[in-house]
């Protein structure tokens, strides 16, 4: 057995995730990734039964690891109980420990994503916040969208919400008490290295791509080559 | 509006939709195509497989799913091993010179 | 369809859920784009059915989508469970009762982990101890708030004001349920009606008079996916989903659709927006869309709420073709003002989709 | 007075095995719980791979039967060990005096409903490798329509299953579906039929060549996938999804019929008789053999011994040589005993 593969069986999800493949395919006939881009979980989980190194490291570099959308619709369905959903986590896990995330184009996106979501969480209390919420990111929540946007304090105030308050509700404010409780939770379980191991091989690629690191945050958001969808 | 990215069309093989007139029209010149068991003998014997994903397997089971097979044809050497090797004595040299043969038509 | 071959399914999958004091934990995209669904939820069971549930101001995310989107490991995903655990013990309570269904099954996928796998939880007590100087119970029972609803469905179709009927033809409305993937897709068991025929959401349908449509795509997600809706270069996987399941329904003409995640109308609601612009096609009947609800908005609607204390103008799709059928009046002038009666603008109009 | 055996079982296996001990002279009993012998394939319409009719085969046996003492609709109670043989108690108080025990209790078919997923019991057109064998003998089924222009067929359904506790391969169903197809085929020769597989397991006589003639003459498609979902769409047509694992991709088709191959799994009462016989269960359910190379026909007790599916699945040819096989070593141990 080699590291790579040593490294993945430590993980719990790597652990319930993966038994014994029978290639059934049960899983990709409806994967909703598997539609639409170049991924076959089934692929992966035999690749990594196969405990190839060289294959695995492959796939850590690899865009096909951030097709998933984590469903997990894969589970119901397997006849051997595994979950390529689960196994996936854990090969993301090991990808973004050990920086080969920023090898490819869908793993960079790891940047903006860790960014945004663990700002929420460590500030807001919550992953997902109007405060946060940028429309121009996000044009497709629509015209009625930008008016909430633009009318936050009104309208969530209209709809019963406690927006940004203290005490219970919709939307109240996060004593900051829990804030640094949330905030000691990231640094005893490994979430604040994390973000800093992410960051760090982050600012080394947009570096090498000749970017800011502001360019490179707004870049790999954005930016959607060819030929990750199966018709390209 | 341009929302900075669209829809993608569906990968899944559809069966009621592929186009199956290839297919049909080999089943009646080289009807052995049916007896493929997709065991990749000749895939795994092919000379040109290493250089250019050429394969006979490949070969029958897009002309199966109506996919193009005009790509991978064109690295064919014709060299027959995979005739001799075909444990259900499948005609592949006369496939894929009436493969070859359908697409000339075609152009005229 | 063999409506007795789905009945006798159910019935293998009857979850015990407690008729009451629950520990209510909210949900981050819930309270973001439907606060007055939450806020009706915690009106109907409280104050009108009378139930014991209690929200504390301390609980925080469960880090489910910075988790499901790879950000954080997992042990922090479970230590900041582990936290709300801790609250709800402070405040005396063992049912959770959670918003969210990627929460639900986060807090249910964590408890089935540490039950194959003790060492685990002693490490997590031991990163909580070490973090917060706290110590926590794990829940007796864990439920997602449609599981609530769904056990109290019937409580609510007494005090019922509509039911879910064309008013003018008296045909019940065409429904159709689209369940969070997170449910029971991992845990069939945790669900009503398990994975494949869940009946949290057709309970509620039939219980209130309509008519459930299962149609082929049912089951598929609406193509949230996390990283996939997240980052805007991957929005294409996203809608492409959901443009699925909706030429899929299409030819079955819903009314409406019922959802218990709080994502998934986000999705099905928007999508329809973009397809809309995108293709112009539109899904519903004159130009407009179906509208996509939460599970409380329409327990909301059939107990005669006001459709804009709900919320639903802050959805895309416009409800008004839904309201007529249920008879429901509603003023189109208060449909875009703040409180009272405050002058706050309105939304501009889609190019294709019909609003209003 | 001849010496007794008892047989728990009137199906191929019991009736095969008192036949054999009849002609050695012994007095087999044969006790039946339902109300006709010959067991599942007194159901069957063809056996394959000759295509006879499986009422043939059952009446044979039980015409070489007849000189057995036959109990039918009636289970056995009680089995005690006496000196020199057993004493089996029947649920109509009878009490029979036996030198050895034939358990013969056979398999139960997998509930295919219980595959969700394939919505057997729920979508209208979806029945199972039994409910068509029923219809190839002429009985009535509304769910199989007139004129269908694509049927499919699952392999491995509840066999090869972790999740639904048969992690066995069920053996026979490779062939059945393929004989079926045909079979189908040649009543419907428009219809476009599909076999939805994980391997082929062709091993017996003339079974690859089924498979050849299969592809050959009649035009049968073969999918490397296993059935991931069913669902019925407006028309009532199935929509059927797996994946084309030969081409990576997933794969959907429209089917007016679905036929599952449900598999064999061990018999409800089997846990039941083997604590009677204090025999013991393998961890497939099925009872465990003394070996399963050379003494597959011996439990480890003394005068018990098994025939046929209860051990395991197999097929008609297997289980008519079991039990063959079973009444010569019960014979022997009389004897030897004697």
């Amino acid at each position: 057995m080699g590291k790579l593969y040593d490294e993945l069986c430590k993980d719990y999800r790597f652990k319930e995730g993966l038994h014994t493949c029978i290639n059934c395919g049960t899983c990709t006939a409806i994967c909703p990734a598997a539609e639409f881009y170049k991924y076959d979980p089934r692929k992966i989980l035999d690749t990594i039964q196969r405990k190839d190194e060289a294959a695995i490291e492959a796939l850590l570099k690899s865009d096909t690891i951030w097709y998933c959308g984590e469903c997990m619709s894969c589970v119901t369905r397997c006849p051997r109980k595994n979950g390529a959903g689960l196994v996936i986590m854990a090969l993301r896990n090991l990808s973004a420990k050990l920086g080969y995330f920023t090898y490819s184009e869908k793993g960079r996106q790891l940047y903006p994503l860790t960014k945004a979501l663990n700002y929420n969480v460590l500030n807001l209390g919550y992953c997902v916040h109007p405060s946060t919420f940028v429309f121009e990111d996000h044009p497709e929540s629509g015209p009625v969208f930008k008016w909430v946007l633009e009318h936050k304090e009104d309208v969530y105030a209209r709809l019963g919400a406690n927006f940004g308050k203290e005490g219970p509700g919709a939307l109240r404010k996060i004593p900051q008490e829990d804030l640094d409780e949330l905030k000691a939770i990231y640094d005893e379980t490994g979430a604040t290295e994390r973000i800093e191991t992410v960051e760090k091989y982050s600012l080394a690629k947009a570096e090498e791509m000749g970017m800011t690191p502001d360019e490179y945050l707004k870049y790999t958001f954005t930016h959607c080559s060819k030929g990750h969808f199966n018709n390209e | 509006m341009d929302f900075g990215f669209s829809l993608s069309p569906s990968s899944a093989i559809d069966l009621d939709k592929v186009d199956l007139s290839l297919y049909r029209r080999l089943e009646q010149t080289v009807p052995d195509i049916r007896n493929c068991i997709a065991c990749g003998s000749c895939s795994a014997t092919c000379m040109a497989a290493d250089y250019s994903g050429m394969s006979v397997r490949k070969l029958i089971l897009n002309l199966q799913r109506g996919a193009d097979v005009k790509k991978m044809l064109s690295c064919c050497m014709l060299c027959g091993k995979c005739t001799m090797v075909c444990p259900r004595g499948i005609n592949t040299r006369k496939l894929i010179l009436d493969v070859c043969r359908y697409y000339s038509d075609e152009k005229v | 369809m063999i409506y007795q071959g789905k009945q006798k399914i159910w019935s293998d999958y009857q979850k015990e859920i407690p008729d009451n004091h629950w520990f209510y934990v909210r949900s981050c995209i819930r309270q973001s784009f439907f606060p007055a669904s939450e806020g009706h939820f915690v009106k109907i069971v409280r104050d009108l059915l009378g139930k014991d549930l209690y929200e504390t101001p301390h609980h925080t995310t469960c880090g489910g989508i910075a988790y499901h989107s790879d950000t954080i490991p997992q042990e922090t995903a479970m230590t900041i469970v582990a936290r709300q655990f801790s609250l709800m013990k402070e405040a005396g309570y063992k049912n959770l009762v959670t918003s969210c269904i990627t929460s639900f099954g986060n807090y249910t996928e964590i408890l089935e982990t540490w039950r194959e796998f003790p060492e685990l939880e002693t490490r997590i007590r031991e990163h909580l101890w070490k973090a917060c100087r706290r110590e926590f119970d794990k829940p007796e029972y864990v439920a997602h708030a449609s599981d609530v609803v769904y056990k109290l469905r019937n409580e609510i179709a007494e005090k019922a004001k509509f039911r879910l009927v064309n008013h003018e033809t008296g045909e019940p409305l065409r429904i159709v349920e689209h369940i969070g993937c997170h449910y029971s897709k991992m845990f069939p068991h945790k669900g009503v009606g398990g994975a494949e025929y869940p009946c949290v959401l057709s309970g509620m349908v039939e219980s209130w008079g309509g008519k459930v449509i299962d149609y082929p795509e049912r089951r598929h997600c609406c193509g949230f996916g996390f990283r996939q809706y997240l980052v805007k270069a991957n929005r294409g996987y996203s809608v492409s989903n959901t443009h699925k399941k909706f030429e899929s329904m299409e030819p079955f003409h819903p009314d409406l659709i019922i959802t218990n995640c709080p994502g998934c109308p986000y999705f099905l609601d928007r999508w329809q927006y973009v397809i809309s612009e995108q293709t112009g096609k539109t899904y519903g009947q004159n130009g407009h869309g179906i509208p996509a609800l939460t599970y409380e908005e329409l327990a909301g609607l059939v107990l005669g709420y006001d459709p804009w204390d709900l919320g639903l103008q802050i959805h895309q799709v416009g409800p008004e073709p839904l309201l007529d059928k249920m008879g429901i009046a509603y003023d189109p002038a208060r449909k875009y003002l703040g409180l009272d009666e405050k002058d706050i603008m309105k939304p501009g109009l889609p190019t294709v989709l019909k609003c209003c | 007075m001849k010496e007794s055996v008892v047989i728990i079982g009137g199906g191929i296996a019991g009736l095969e095995a008192a036949s054999q001990l009849l002609a050695l002279g012994l007095s087999p009993v044969i006790v039946e719980k339902s109300d006709h012998l010959g067991g599942h394939v007194a159901e069957w319409y063809r056996l394959f791979p000759d295509l006879s009719p499986a009422q043939e085969l059952v009446s044979r046996l039980v015409s070489s039967a007849s000189g057995a003492r036959i109990y039918l609709e009636t289970e056995i109670s009680r089995i005690n060990a006496l000196k020199d043989g057993y004493s089996a108690t029947l649920n109509n108080g009878d009490v029979l005096f036996c030198k050895a025990v034939l358990v013969c209790t056979g398999f139960h078919l997998f509930d295919a409903a219980k595959k969700e997923e394939y919505g057997y019991g729920i979508y209208d057109r979806v029945i199972t490798n039994r409910d068509l064998e029923h219809w190839f003998g002429g009985l009535e089924d509304a769910r199989i329509p007139d004129n269908p222009r694509a049927v499919g067929f699952v392999h491995c359904v509840g066999s090869r299953d972790v999740k639904a506790g048969n992690t066995q391969c069920s053996k026979v169903c490779c062939m059945t579906a393929i004989k079926q197809a045909i079979e189908l085929k040649e009543k419907f020769p428009e219809a476009e039929v599909y076999c939805f597989y994980m391997d082929l397991r062709l091993f017996g006589k003339k079974y690859e060549d089924f498979y050849i003639s299969a592809q050959r003459d009649y035009g049968i498609h073969f999918i490397r996938g296993r059935v991931s979902e069913v669902s019925e769409d407006i028309d009532g047509r199935l929509l059927v999804k797996a994946e084309d694992t030969l081409s990576g991709k997933p794969l959907k088709v429209r089917l007016d019929l679905l036929v599952l191959m449900a598999g064999m799994v061990c018999s409800p009462q089997t846990g039941r008789i083997a604590s009677m016989v204090r025999a013991d269960v393998d961890d497939d359910g099925f009872l465990r053999s003394r070996d399963n190379i050379y003494s597959i026909v011996e439990s480890g007790r003394k005068g018990i011994f098994f025939a046929g599916a209860c051990t395991g699945t197999k097929t008609v040819p297997e289980t008519v040589a079991e039990a063959r096989a079973a009444a010569l070593s019960a014979f022997r141990y009389i004897k030897e005993k004697a």
